[in-house]
């Protein structure tokens, strides 16, 4: 039964290597990306399930003991988290079918997602810490291929940025993981949690925690590490830059909220002012960067920035509420940003441009595109009942319940600020009539078939009504998230499933 | 490039570093050696040939297009992954032949796995450095 | 029963976009049917509600975080649930006239369901959670309603000053009611109502207190957030009686009339509100005399309004409550029938210029009625309840016990101020001198007039009959706010005492202002705020004001330059580094002395030589020689130390990668040198700290004993269990082999990555 | 002998990272390269040195015999070494397109992707 932790692994690969065996049949990849993102998003829900049934499910790959062997493990954070990985998967891959250059497909556009997705998952799924490092590889050099495709200056000037400062937290996870061995002598997380619970390990640990955070702070984007995300993610095509936006960094924020949870415990309830204060920053050094952009895409890369902030603030607070407020919160914010991305992604291929100045009347002339656009916009400045606003509540409950009220007061202005910035690309490209010079773009319909459009509309459509619905219902899913809570606050269980013994 | 001594001297260096990849596959299980540095060598033989005959020579030599043995070096990785979860085992669960083969000494998944490794870090070295010297 | 009362609204909202696609002709017809539905549903609870016993629902929402979606329909409720339902009846009557069959009455129409649907959830809600679900949505859809002509700039700048203000008011609300929640202990408006003194016990009462009130501050329009409320008049004239005079700016009355049982009657309420109260009172009043825009006029009349029932509300005796909940009616009646009016006169002549208007009572006699009796209600003449209504204030403030004659003295400039505006707006326009511009009587469509003069009759009944009123509308209301045994009795006849005596000279004070208004006019300030930097000037200068610092830091930040952000990512992971280096007490004591042999020292020679001639070279060449240097240093290392796979893995690899170097760089520049010595001595003196740390970092992990390892393990057990002597291998390929997949298809994507690279630009795409 | 290579790892971390914040993109490959031996050297040295006995199971063995140099460390570095160099090969071949395509080496020229769009400023 526990074979099941295999599937979000074998899916995704199996899938690539298909596509990169018919790399002269971008037609085929196309079904068989499309039959790999459903079987994936199958996978996860069947996972999740599981894991509700079963409790944390653990299994050694090659069938060596743990600590010996590499251990994948799915706690309802990971298993959540692959089921989400699926469903955006999958949505990507629909919208792909409308919106993606030929050229791309044929130098491995589909094959390239499928490692991407592989990547995520292992991240998810593995319980060791040098194998955290290796998925994350996986999933950079693939993230690194799809955002240099394109060739033009815009994508050479933005990868060369990613590239390189994502090899730097690369080198220094590296490092990280490497003197952790040499200290503790072992690398499954578990085991190393236990360890360090148990006092068995001392050494510089505060300073290796660092190595960690900052590592995985550049991957997740916070302040002041976040310079590659603003630089590159809007250069690279619609459906990249959603998948991108949806995971990346939550993988980033995921391997924190791991890392830190299970093993680095004393580390951030020390640090808990300084994770705040990074919290804080992050959100308003974020949304003061959107609002400063007049193209859609910069103002939306910008945002996930601030997201990112809020994330963190649950992970400072450290309390069950805010922790399952994060959880909560990566998931609205994956549905949320992706319809928006994916939203611009009609716009653009609608009026043209992407520029708020170039753009206008959409409202009149596209009023389905407008309420694909304007409902994650309002659940990501925070409107309730949409889903950020749930989101957003827990954190901010937290932070007042544990007298963070700096943080509380942070959090709440930044989603003024965010509500702002989304009311100007509503304003702008959406109230505002036709600008007069706009003829330069071709401002019609044309350009998008009717089977395209319903191709980009529906995966669209599907995140944005995600975002609705978890809002009016929020409570099996912040049930959910409680729960999931609760095990990262408790790691027994984690640590019994991985290593044996009654949790 | 076109010097006649590279030219001849690959001609025969070609088989032999060929047959010492595979030769450094093999006993890499028990000696230094295994997929990575075979594919490394048998993709720096056929470098070499390209060196000396051009790009084109080299491709026509491989047969195969490199892209598609990486996807195969890939697939065969995982099917040896695989193969344990037939038999209700965790993947990449080595699984032994009970008999020794001759020259090959012992069979299990574990070598079918180095194999796939071996043609992966051949067909990705060899795409590498064809695409370049292609520019 | 209350769940389908507030849903209905929302299910209305989706369905009238469709209705008004397929039978446009019906629509108009359809849509007030509901409010009126709606409307006579509260009235068949009314009897039950007035007697005492408030009706509750109550579902789980969010057990996980113990908010659940609660209705509580008590007198106030029903109160505001009957304004919101009545008047919406008239507003959805009026609009399809007024907007002439526009094209976009179905997406309004939504939105106005939407809108009262919302305005029921707040006025009935009895869970601080669900209320201020309810509360933004009306934020929400007063933004889209203001900026329904969003082809405006003006629209569009309201609508947004609109939902920035009442929005960040929002969010304290939102802090408030967490805070109130859990010092109370609970959401549930029921339970909190029976705790108010333990609340108002708790050391965070004051903050909460604060955050309330700038919630209900911003929605009411009090000063200083007044600024909002006459630019949301770019809203269309139904829209603006609605939302912006009857119903959704009286939700901050409502809400501290909701919360006066468990936060009010402490000093800090006291002062804080009343003191507000009687500033916007006076300012709203002042302002609107000096205006020359019918609507405008009637919005700053609205603000006063709102800042006379806040004052009230903060005094909060018994009196005043009464005295609030009957100026409410009065006050929501006049004002629709008032701004419906002057949408009617402004569809017919075009203008809302009071300088323009004049005459119109010949021609469209029916609404001056309609127009007249607001007039009158709001100057407070008898018999209309306009008048009962300012006597029952006026009694409230002389027996108030807090400085009675101040007090009455506020409220009679307050009313007097009142009785010009209603002169001005109500009056005016019908009587005098006829406009030279054409009028459109023929525009007058019966619905344009009636549904006005509806709520003006309903002020004449209320005010010959005030029985009628009081027994299950306003009585009621105070018993929820105030205390059950209150009586309200009121009567159009009191006698000749004071408050007659105040109501007179009000009356004589407002005809005077109206003679002399001019006068006024110019000692006031002529910004639009009345103040001359005042509020709105502050909101001006942060709406621009922000994203000018935006820009700026985002400039300062994100500056574009690939080694500043290099800089800053190592420099702050290597800084933080430091610092905890630091702080866990440095390196320990002993590190044992390097004792190697000679070829030790040389191998590390020679990767120090030649990573610093990488450093140095200013060949291209040179650089790849003294990296192959490097690389094959570190295989003899390996050679050194027990690692034959990795030093012969290195090998190949270093060698593969200095063809690939030297394939590439022969088309690439030659070296240049673009810092200056300067910048090339900082990051010289960055890097070096760097290095040094790291090198800190390992003495100090290599100074600690050895612990016992996993690897043991793979050392006793690699031939036996997986039958293989050379163990790096066999962990490569079987205890560790997830990684090596993981690894591989590293590899696979990086050569396909190339490939793309390489070939992409054959296809075209090398543009600039 | 730790100690020594301590500080060696000490250099190529220091000249890596000089050469990556070099205006001059084609350096910047070059400090790449360093902080990867660095990186790999790095935890080669941490898992500890044993001089000459590589972890081999001799022939008529079960286990080798002690002392014995740890294979994971080797293992892990090997998996590194390779992962680092497809990834610094990709790296390597894109530096070259953004060179072709920018037509400079010169990274402070590279900004067209974060400047912000100047189109106006009306809110």
């Amino acid at each position: 039964m526990n074979h099941l932790l295999f599937l979000p692994l074998l899916i995704p690969l199996t899938t690539a290597i298909i596509c990169l065996a018919l790399w002269r049949r971008p037609d085929l990849q196309r079904i068989v990306s499309l039959i790999g993102a459903s079987a994936l998003m199958l996978a996860g829900w069947v996972l999740l399930t599981a894991v509700r049934q079963q409790g944390v499910l653990s299994v050694q790959a090659g069938a060596w003991a743990a600590p010996f062997g590499i251990t994948l493990v799915a706690d309802l954070l990971s298993a959540a988290m692959v089921c989400v990985t699926g469903v955006m998967g999958l949505a990507v891959a629909i919208y792909s079918l409308a919106d993606t250059e030929p050229e791309h497909e044929r130098l491995g556009y589909h094959p390239l997602m499928q490692v991407l997705l592989l990547g995520v998952c292992g991240s998810f799924l593995t319980g060791d810490i040098f194998n955290l490092y290796v998925w994350f590889e996986v999933m950079l050099i693939a993230s690194f291929v799809l955002l240099a495709m394109g060739g033009k200056r815009a994508n050479m000037e933005g990868a060369i940025k990613y590239v390189v400062l994502n090899l730097i937290a690369s080198s220094l996870f590296l490092a990280a993981v490497g003197i952790l061995y040499g200290v503790a002598g072992t690398l499954n997380m578990a085991d190393l949690a236990r360890l360090i619970r148990d006092a068995e390990v001392t050494g510089p640990l505060p300073v290796i925690a660092i190595l960690f955070f900052t590592a995985f702070g550049i991957k997740a984007a916070v302040f002041p590490l976040f310079f590659w995300l603003p630089a590159s993610y809007h250069t690279a095509p619609i459906a990249v830059t959603t998948i991108f936006s949806a995971l990346l960094t939550k993988v980033g924020v995921y391997a924190l909220i791991r890392i830190f949870t299970l093993i680095f415990i004393n580390e951030i309830v020390a640090w808990q002012p300084y994770i705040l204060t990074v919290a804080g920053l992050t959100m308003t050094v974020g949304v003061l960067g959107a609002i400063a952009q007049y193209e859609i895409r910069r103002l939306l890369s910008f945002h996930i920035v601030s997201q990112i902030g809020y994330l963190i603030m649950g992970l400072g607070l450290l309390t069950r509420l805010s922790l399952a407020g994060t959880i909560y919160f990566m998931i609205h914010v994956i549905a949320a940003k992706s319809a928006l991305f994916l939203a611009t992604g009609m716009v653009r291929r609608i009026a043209g441009t992407t520029e708020l100045k170039k753009l206008g009347g959409l409202y009149r002339t596209e009023p389905l595109v407008a309420v694909l656009f304007l409902l994650p916009a309002l659940s990501l400045a925070g409107i309730p009942p949409l889903s950020g606003f749930w989101a957003k509540l827990a954190l901010v409950w937290s932070g007042l319940e544990t007298g963070h009220y700096i943080t509380v007061a942070t959090a709440l202005l930044v989603s003024i600020l965010t509500l702002f910035s989304m009311t100007k690309i509503w304003s702008e490209a959406f109230w505002k009539a036709e600008p007069e010079g706009a003829g330069t773009a071709p401002f019609s319909t044309v350009t998008l078939p009717k089977g395209s459009f319903w191709l980009m509309a529906l995966p669209t459509g599907f995140l944005g009504l995600t975002t609705v619905i978890i809002g009016l219902f929020p409570e099996p899913l912040y049930a959910l998230c409680m729960e999931a809570a609760g095990q990262l606050l408790q790691p027994t269980a984690y640590i019994a499933a991985v290593l044996g013994g009654s949790p | 490039m076109s010097s006649v001594i590279l030219s001849t001297a690959i001609r025969l260096l070609l088989p032999l570093l060929l047959l010492f990849s595979v030769f450094l596959l093999l006993r890499g299980h028990n000696e230094p050696g295994g997929g990575f540095v075979g594919g490394l060598v048998a993709a720096a033989a056929i470098a070499l040939y390209a060196l000396a005959e051009g790009a084109g020579a080299a491709r026509r030599l491989l047969k195969l297009d490199p892209r598609s043995l990486i996807a195969f070096g890939l697939a065969l990785a995982l099917t040896s992954g695989m193969i344990p979860l037939l038999f209700g085992q965790p993947l990449l669960t080595g699984l032994w032949l009970p008999f020794p083969l001759p020259v090959l000494g012992h069979v299990g998944t574990p070598l079918l796995f180095d194999v796939g490794v071996y043609l992966l870090v051949a067909g990705m070295a060899l795409l590498i450095v064809l695409s370049l010297m292609e520019e | 029963m209350l769940l389908a009362l507030v849903m209905s609204g929302f299910l209305a909202a989706l369905a009238a976009p469709v209705l008004y696609h397929f039978v446009p002709g019906w629509a108009g017809r359809l849509c007030p049917l509901l409010p009126l539905a709606l409307f006579a549903c509260l009235l068949t609870v009314a009897g039950q509600v007035s007697a005492g016993t408030p009706l509750v629902f109550s579902l789980p929402w969010i057990p996980s975080l113990g908010v659940s979606f609660s209705l509580y329909l008590d007198g106030l409720g029903l109160l505001f649930a009957l304004l919101v339902t009545g008047i919406g009846f008239l507003v959805f009557l009026y609009t399809p006239a007024y907007l002439d069959d526009d094209p976009r009455l179905g997406r309004l129409s939504a939105w106005l369901f939407a809108f009262m649907g919302a305005m029921l959830g707040t006025v009935m809600a009895g869970n601080l959670m669900t209320m201020f679900v309810f509360w933004e949505l009306t934020g929400l859809c007063s933004y889209i309603l203001i900026g329904f002509d969003h082809e405006q700039e003006e629209s569009r700048r309201a609508a947004l000053q609109a939902l920035l203000v009442t929005g960040g008011g929002g969010l304290a609300l939102l802090a408030g009611f967490i805070l109130l929640g859990n010092i109370g202990g609970t959401m549930e408006l029921a339970e909190l109502l029976l705790r108010g003194d333990a609340v108002r016990a708790h050391p965070l009462y004051l903050p909460a207190l604060l955050l309330v009130l700038a919630g209900a501050f911003t929605k009411s329009a009090q000063f200083p957030f007044h600024f909002w409320l006459p630019s949301a008049m770019a809203a269309p004239t139904p829209i603006s009686a609605y939302l912006h005079s009857a119903t959704m700016v009286k939700l901050g009355v409502f809400l501290l009339a909701r919360l006066t049982p468990i936060l009010g009657g402490s000093e800090a309420w006291l002062w804080q509100v009343s003191g507000v109260g009687a500033v916007t009172m006076l300012t709203g009043a002042l302002l609107a005399v000096k205006e020359h825009d019918l609507k405008r006029i009637l919005a700053w009349s609205t603000v006063s309004s709102l800042g006379s029932m806040i004052l009230l509300l903060g005094i909060g005796t018994p009196g005043t409550v009464i005295a609030v909940m009957t100026f409410l009616l009065t006050h929501a009646l006049y004002k629709s029938s008032l701004f419906l009016t002057v949408g009617a006169i402004d569809h017919v002549a075009g203008s809302r210029d009071i300088r323009q208007l004049g005459g119109l009572a010949s021609g469209m006699p029916w609404l001056a009625v309609a127009g007249i009796l607001g007039a009158f209600s709001m100057a407070g003449l008898p018999p209309l309840l306009g008048f009962i209504s300012k006597e029952i204030v006026y009694s409230a403030t002389l027996q108030s016990n807090m400085l009675p004659q101040i007090l009455s003295g506020l409220f009679l400039a307050g009313n007097a101020l009142m009785v010009t505006v209603a002169v001005m707006a109500g009056v005016g326009p019908f009587f005098g001198r006829k406009p030279d511009t054409p009028l459109h009587p023929h525009g007058l469509s019966p619905l344009l007039w009636l549904s006005p003069l509806i709520p003006a009759l309903f002020g004449l009944l209320f005010g010959l009959f005030p029985g009628s009123a009081t027994s299950f509308l306003i009585e009621p209301a105070v018993r929820a706010v105030s205390s059950p045994s209150v009586n309200v009795s009121l009567a159009l006849w009191h006698g000749l005492n004071m408050e007659l005596l105040l109501s007179i000279i009000t009356l004589a004070l407002g005809l005077g202002v109206v003679l002399f208004r001019r006068r006024l006019i110019a000692l006031l300030p002529s910004s639009s705020d009345g103040f001359r930097y005042g509020p709105s000037g502050w909101y001006r200068l942060l709406l621009d004001g922000v994203p000018i610092v935006a820009r700026l830091q985002t400039r300062f930040v994100q500056d574009g330059r690939l080694r500043h952000y290099l800089m800053i990512s190592i420099g702050v992971a290597m800084g933080l580094m430091g610092l905890t280096f630091l702080q866990s007490g440095g390196l320990p004591g002993d590190l044992p002395f390097p004792t190697g042999y000679l070829h030790e020292w040389l191998t590390a020679g020679i990767i120090v030589a030649g990573a610093v001639t990488v450093t140095l070279t200013d060949s291209r060449l040179g650089a790849v020689a003294a990296l192959g240097t490097v690389g094959y240093g570190v295989s003899l290392v390996y050679i050194l130390y027990g690692a034959p796979d990795l030093a012969m893995t290195q090998f190949c690899i270093e060698t593969l990668s200095i063809v690939l170097f030297v394939l590439v760089l022969y088309r690439l520049p030659l070296f240049t040198l673009l810092s200056t010595p300067a910048v090339r001595l900082r990051d010289a003196a960055m890097a070096t700290a760097i290095g040094g740390l790291m090198m800190l970092l390992m003495l100090y992990v290599i100074s600690q004993p050895l612990v016992p390892h996993v690897s043991e393990f793979f050392l006793a057990n690699s031939l036996s269990l997986a039958h293989g002597r050379n163990v790096v291998n066999v962990i490569l390929v079987d205890f560790r082999a997830l990684d090596t997949l993981g690894e591989i298809t590293v590899l696979a994507v990086a050569a396909v990555g190339v490939f793309g690279l390489l070939k992409y630009r054959s296809a075209g795409g090398n543009e600039p | 002998m730790e100690s020594v290579f301590a500080v060696v790892v000490g250099v190529l971390y220091a000249t890596g990272i000089y050469l990556m914040v070099r205006r001059s993109i084609v350096k910047t490959i070059f400090g790449l390269a360093l902080l990867g031996n660095g990186a790999n050297l790095l935890i080669f040295t941490v898992g500890r040195l044993t001089a000459g006995r590589p972890p081999y199971i001799p022939a008529g063995e079960l286990a080798p015999l002690p002392p014995v140099a740890d294979p994971l460390p080797q293992a892990l570095i090997l998996t590194a070494i390779v992962i680092g160099f497809g990834v610094q090969a990709f790296a390597l071949v894109l530096i070259k397109r953004v060179y072709q395509t920018v037509g400079s080496d010169d990274v402070d020229k590279m900004t067209t992707t974060d400047t912000i769009a100047d189109t106006g400023r009306t809110p």
